[in-house]
């Protein structure tokens, strides 16, 4: 087993105990191994959260400065790079968004209020679902096939 | 930093989903159908986008979709910074990242707002 | 010198008698110092693998009275009935209590506490939080008696030797694990609630913790160990491992079956009448082992030994789900067996242990200051056979009453001198220090242990035939002389997991011992003691509770009186 | 029952001897139907008797023998050896100091354990003579997983989060002081919440799940750690509008 670098303190008790005991290693499978890695990449994304939340705005503030601004932007949107990055940011952040619908149900209590909560496949059933209209229905909305 | 918690983390977990649902739609058909050239240019075109973005549904939207997500995407990155052992600059490294979204987040309601002239 | 720390009543186990006792204690008075010394963190104590329930009067069609008669003809005449009413006006009290502390109780759709049939009791009283009793009742106290400031905690200190001078106990000698060093421990009462001791038999429910500790502590101070003899026999442990599928099984409605498939409870005469699956532990297990001798068992391909079945399939997965969750884990993961779909294999095992440390009514003992509750004590509520749920009451009945009473009697005790405890701690320390690391005559502790489980076995099982129980005592007698040839390995003072082990097959042989010795003694047939040479009961000569008391070249039997009260011995029929 | 030789790999550590943990490796006969622990206690009772490692109850329910078997958090009773290959390394559970060989320090978890204030907080105490609550079996849904908890603490063992905060209450004493505020009886709410907003408490939490995914009890601690986040958001709210009760 390799271990990372040991974290001195963690788990430390607050009165010294009567013995010397060896520091604690880190989760043996941390970062590359077990479900660390999906978990970390979950994290990353939100670096895809901000950076397209930016772009947005970018593209609203453009939108501000009257059509001349707003063709510019679209037009950069052409840029090789950018067209990497979305369809990167796409797939990152379509993943994101399902793993944490698939983990949602474990969140919520027994009762919502007066209701039981129903089962978990029907909440990620109903979520995915949302998820999916809300993309359809505004990809076809947006992209003018529902004007 | 600590009593906003609450605080930060409600718009976190707004921005998680809300960001979530919202943003592949403006990068599925802005930013790449746009990007690709597959989106009809009509459709995305300055007028008819102005017109919908300055509908009041539609500006809410936009609000939403600009602003949250960064809170959402902030805590993420300040933990995963934490999750590498960066827990004694937290304080720095997190009001950073809070504080672009701060900044954002302003950036973006005044970018809306200006649409309304 | 050994260290030294000094509190006002020093409790030995934090299972649900030691707690109990603890926070009776504070409450009792505020400001008093508590020690509470366990060898494993009081969370781990063998309380938590109780699953069905604890019983107490709480539904309108029951009385006090039915419980007292109950558990009265249960104990085949042989508990104390003046124990028995204190006990069963305390016990609704008791599970109450723990319903404020936050016990999660099962409850019924009116929001009261559910209560489920247990075997040889009336009615449903038998008060469940599905079927983890022991482990929520233990959590609840643990984390309740946190509250409590006064209760210093020793985790992972093994007590070796009780402090006792001028008849008066006042202490303990402990070996703290973590740093290998004898510690005094001392106060002006000492209460032992450590436990029973069913390691001492090889196929057991009981956990590795439980090796009878303060039964052979108070034991070789001289206080006697009572009803030994009473060990009771599960009906239903999981094969090969011992585990135990709790008769809430059966209180919710499960059968047993034999290979052919029979409901034999119901179709033969058993002596269970038609209470059946409900009837005590004691008959139903000799039923069993009579279903395998009359070769109606169930042979397990690969595994030695036959079994029944525990047939739970007509309840169906929602009760079962509902009611006994951890049943279905248990089998799933230690049977490979799903209750849902199939029958579990199930045999009788050794659970409990009626006898212990004698106290009276208030948890008190021979030695001043001494007292004693829980499993490692025989206050004698269960005499020959207890009823499924009424001990983890007991912890709690008279943990408390013993933790009262050790507030009053030090309130009225001058204490003494300390040079002589410290003295004989310091011995104790000496002792351990000498064992540790050992070279002695070559035995081991897995060997001893190994024919200790194997005598006991064959000495006091189910049946107990006069000859093997004879051969049993002159075979313990022989182990106690090999244990002083032991050898060990580790010289380790941090955590030194081999040292405790020699420790505790120490008092798992003075416990041997007693239980053998009272065996031989009883010749007669009561409650879980079945003697086929002497097929009944015998109230004319046997109605009495039998004590064994350590001498240095073997045990002394002796006797003391049962007290009756409203009920008359009868025969014990259901 | 077929028998088979599998190598147990076993971290062991003396610490008047060594100065860090080392490895050291058994090749033992083992039976399928074992559990991991079970190969530990055949090494300790006929191979190597100074092996130290906790366990007692055998069933999964004393919470004693967690420990990380290849990598992994497992309750090593519970943990089936023919889920393994021939080689098992058996460790220590990580993010926690190590007393000896396999058996870690519990007094870090004490202090955090004890630290959510894991009883009932009522105003009134009631006396025995009063009677039980009424609960409905709804209100005893509300906590009963977040009960279940065995303190195996083998999600402080999987969480990233515990690594590297040292303050950090996690998941299991977290879980059960939701539990407790979720409990219909209790009123001590307000005094947890504070504690739970408190550095390390809740927040410091980033939704790793992995506690919930070694969990061997069910018990969902993330569950429990984000549903305390949401109530704290709401109290917050409710905050501005009705004034907190001071807590005594
Ligand atoms: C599997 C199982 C299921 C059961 N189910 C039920 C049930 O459904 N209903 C019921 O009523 N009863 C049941 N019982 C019986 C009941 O659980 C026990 O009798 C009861 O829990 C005993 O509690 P206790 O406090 O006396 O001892 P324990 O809980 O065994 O605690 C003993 C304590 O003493 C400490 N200790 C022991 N020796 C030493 C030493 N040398 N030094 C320091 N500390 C020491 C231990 O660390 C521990 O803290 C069951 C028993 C088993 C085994
Ligand atoms: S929450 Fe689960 S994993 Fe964590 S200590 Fe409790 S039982 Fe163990
Ligand atoms: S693994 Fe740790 S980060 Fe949170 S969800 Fe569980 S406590
Ligand atoms: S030995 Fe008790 S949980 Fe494994």
């Amino acid at each position: 087993m390799t271990h990372a670098v040991p974290r001195v303190d963690a788990m430390k008790p607050s009165k010294p105990g009567p013995t010397r005991t060896a520091p604690p290693r880190p989760p043996d499978k941390f970062p590359g191994g077990g479900r660390y890695p999906a978990y970390l990449a979950f994290g990353a994304c939100g670096a895809f959260l901000m950076i397209s939340a930016s772009l947005l705005t970018r593209g609203i503030w453009a939108l501000g400065n009257g059509e001349a601004a707003w063709d510019a932007y679209r037009a950069g949107l052409g840029h090789p790079a950018y067209l990497v990055y979305h369809v990167a940011a796409f797939l990152g952040l379509t993943w994101f968004v399902l793993r944490l619908f698939r983990l949602f149900p474990a969140t919520q209590p027994y009762r919502i209020g007066p209701l039981k909560r129903p089962p978990d496949a029907v909440l990620v059933a109903g979520l995915y679902g949302l998820f999916f209209t809300v993309l359809a229905v505004g990809t076809l909305f947006l992209g003018g096939a529902m004007l | 930093m600590l009593k906003l918690e609450p605080v930060i983390w409600g718009l976190f977990s707004g921005g998680m989903m809300i960001g979530g649902i919202l943003l592949p739609v403006y990068i599925l058909v802005v930013a790449l159908g746009g990007g690709f050239g597959v989106v009809d240019g009509q459709a995305l075109g300055y007028d008819r986008v102005f017109a919908l973005a300055t509908n009041p549904i539609g500006s809410l939207v936009l609000v939403a979709a600009a602003a949250l997500p960064l809170w959402g995407g902030a805590h993420h990155l300040r933990h995963l910074w934490i999750d590498f052992g960066g827990l004694k600059s937290d304080g720095l490294v997190g009001g950073l990242f809070y504080g672009a979204a701060l900044v954002g987040s302003v950036y973006a309601v005044l970018a809306v707002l200006r649409l309304h002239g | 010198m050994v260290d030294v720390t000094r509190h006002d009543v020093v409790i030995v186990g934090g299972g649900a008698a030691g707690l109990r006792a603890a926070i009776a204690v504070s409450e009792a008075r505020p400001g008093i110092s508590i020690a509470l010394v366990s060898k494993v963190y009081p969370m781990r104590s063998h309380t938590v693998s109780a699953e069905g329930g604890a019983a107490a009067v709480a539904r309108s069609d029951d009385t006090l009275e039915m419980h007292a008669y109950d558990t009265v003809k249960g104990s085949d005449f042989l508990g104390d009935q003046d124990v028995i009413q204190y006990f069963v006006e305390e016990a609704p009290k008791e599970l109450t209590r723990l319903e404020h502390w936050g016990c999660p109780w099962s409850r019924n759709d009116d929001g009261t506490v559910a209560t489920r049939a247990f075997g040889g009791m009336t009615t449903k009283r038998t008060w469940f939080a599905t079927d983890k009793v022991g482990f929520h009742m233990l959590h609840t106290l643990f984390q309740t008696s946190m509250k409590y400031g006064d209760i210093e905690r020793y985790d992972e200190h093994f007590v070796t030797k009780l402090l006792v001078d001028g008849g008066a106990c006042r202490g303990v000698a402990a070996l703290d694990m973590r740093t290998g060093q004898v510690k005094a421990v001392l106060g002006k009462a000492v209460i032992l609630a450590t436990g029973g001791g069913g390691k001492v038999w090889p196929f057991t429910t009981n956990g590795n913790i439980k090796t009878g500790d303060g039964m052979a502590l108070a034991y070789r101070e001289g206080i006697a160990l009572k009803d030994m003899e009473f060990v009771q026999y599960h009906p239903t442990g999981l094969p090969g491992t011992g585990i135990l599928i709790t008769e809430a099984t059966r209180g919710e409605g499960g059968y047993l079956l034999n290979s052919e498939g029979e409901r034999f409870l119901t179709t033969r005469d058993y002596g269970v009448g038609t209470k059946a699956e409900l009837g005590p532990r004691d008959m139903i297990s000799r039923a069993i082992m009579q279903e395998i001798a009359a070769g109606r068992g169930i042979k397990i391909p690969g595994k030695i030994g036959e079994y029944a079945h525990l047939d739970l399939r007509h309840l169906g997965e929602e009760k079962i789900m509902a009611r006994i969750p951890f049943v279905r884990e248990l089998s799933r993961t230690y049977a490979n067996v799903d209750p849902v779909h199939e029958p579990i294999p199930i045999r009788p095992v050794l659970h409990y242990m009626m006898g212990g440390v004698d106290t009276d009514i208030d948890g008190a003992t021979e030695i001043d200051g001494l007292y004693a509750a829980g499993e490692t004590a025989c206050v004698s509520l269960n005499g020959a056979n207890r009823l499924g749920s009424n001990s983890l009451t007991e912890c709690l009945v008279f943990g408390a009453r013993a933790g009262a009473h050790a507030v009053q009697y030090i309130a009225g005790s001058s204490g003494g001198e300390e040079g002589p405890l410290l003295r004989q701690a310091e011995d104790e320390a000496g002792r351990v220090e000498a064992l540790r690391g050992q070279q002695g005559g070559g035995e081991k502790i897995t060997k001893l242990r190994e024919s200790m489980n194997d005598i006991m076995e064959r000495g006091t099982g189910v049946y107990r035939e006069q000859a093997s129980m004879a051969k049993a005592n002159t075979e313990i007698a022989e182990l106690k002389g090999r244990y002083e040839q032991l050898s060990l390995d580790d010289p380790s003072k941090v955590f030194n997991t081999e040292i405790i082990a020699a420790l505790e097959l120490r008092n798992m042989i003075d416990v041997a011992e007693s239980v053998a010795l009272a065996a031989l003694h009883r010749k007669e047939s009561r409650g879980a003691h079945a003697c086929p040479d002497f097929p009944t009961r015998n109230d004319g000569e046997y109605l009495h509770h039998s004590l064994v008391y350590y001498g240095p070249t073997g045990p002394r039997f002796d006797k003391k009186d049962v007290t009756l009260g409203v009920w008359e011995p009868e025969e014990r029929k259901y | 029952m077929s028998e088979v030789k599998k190598t147990i790999v076993v971290t062991r550590f003396d610490p008047d001897k060594d100065e860090v943990p080392k490895t050291q490796s058994y090749e033992i006969p083992v039976q399928d139907d074992w559990k991991v622990l079970e190969a530990l206690n055949y090494i300790k009772d006929n191979v190597d008797p100074t092996l130290s490692h906790r366990w007692s109850c055998r069933m999964a329910v004393c919470g004693s023998c967690g420990m990380n078997v290849n990598g992994e958090p497992k309750l090593t009773c519970k943990d089936p050896i023919s889920s393994y290959g021939d080689t098992i390394e058996v460790a220590p559970l990580a993010n926690f100091p190590v007393v000896r060989d396999l058996v870690v320090e519990l007094e870090g978890f004490m202090d955090k354990f004890k630290a959510v204030k894991p009883w009932i907080i009522a105003a009134k105490e009631r006396a025995a003579e009063e009677g039980t609550h009424r609960q409905s079996p709804d209100e005893l849904a509300d906590f009963k997983s977040f009960s279940m908890c065995i303190n195996c603490m083998l999600c402080y063992s999987a969480c990233p989060v515990v690594s590297n905060e040292p303050d950090f209450l996690g998941p299991a004493a977290l879980a059960l002081g939701h539990r407790y505020n979720q409990d219909s009886r209790d009123e001590g709410a307000d005094e947890r919440n504070e504690i739970f907003r408190d550095e390390g408490g809740i927040f410091s939490c980033s939704y790793a799940n992995e506690c919930t995914e070694v969990c061997p009890k069910g018990v969902n601690p993330s569950g429990a750690i984000q549903q305390a986040k949401l109530n704290n958001v709401v109290d917050w709210a409710k905050s501005f509008v009705v004034p907190r009760r001071k807590s005594s």
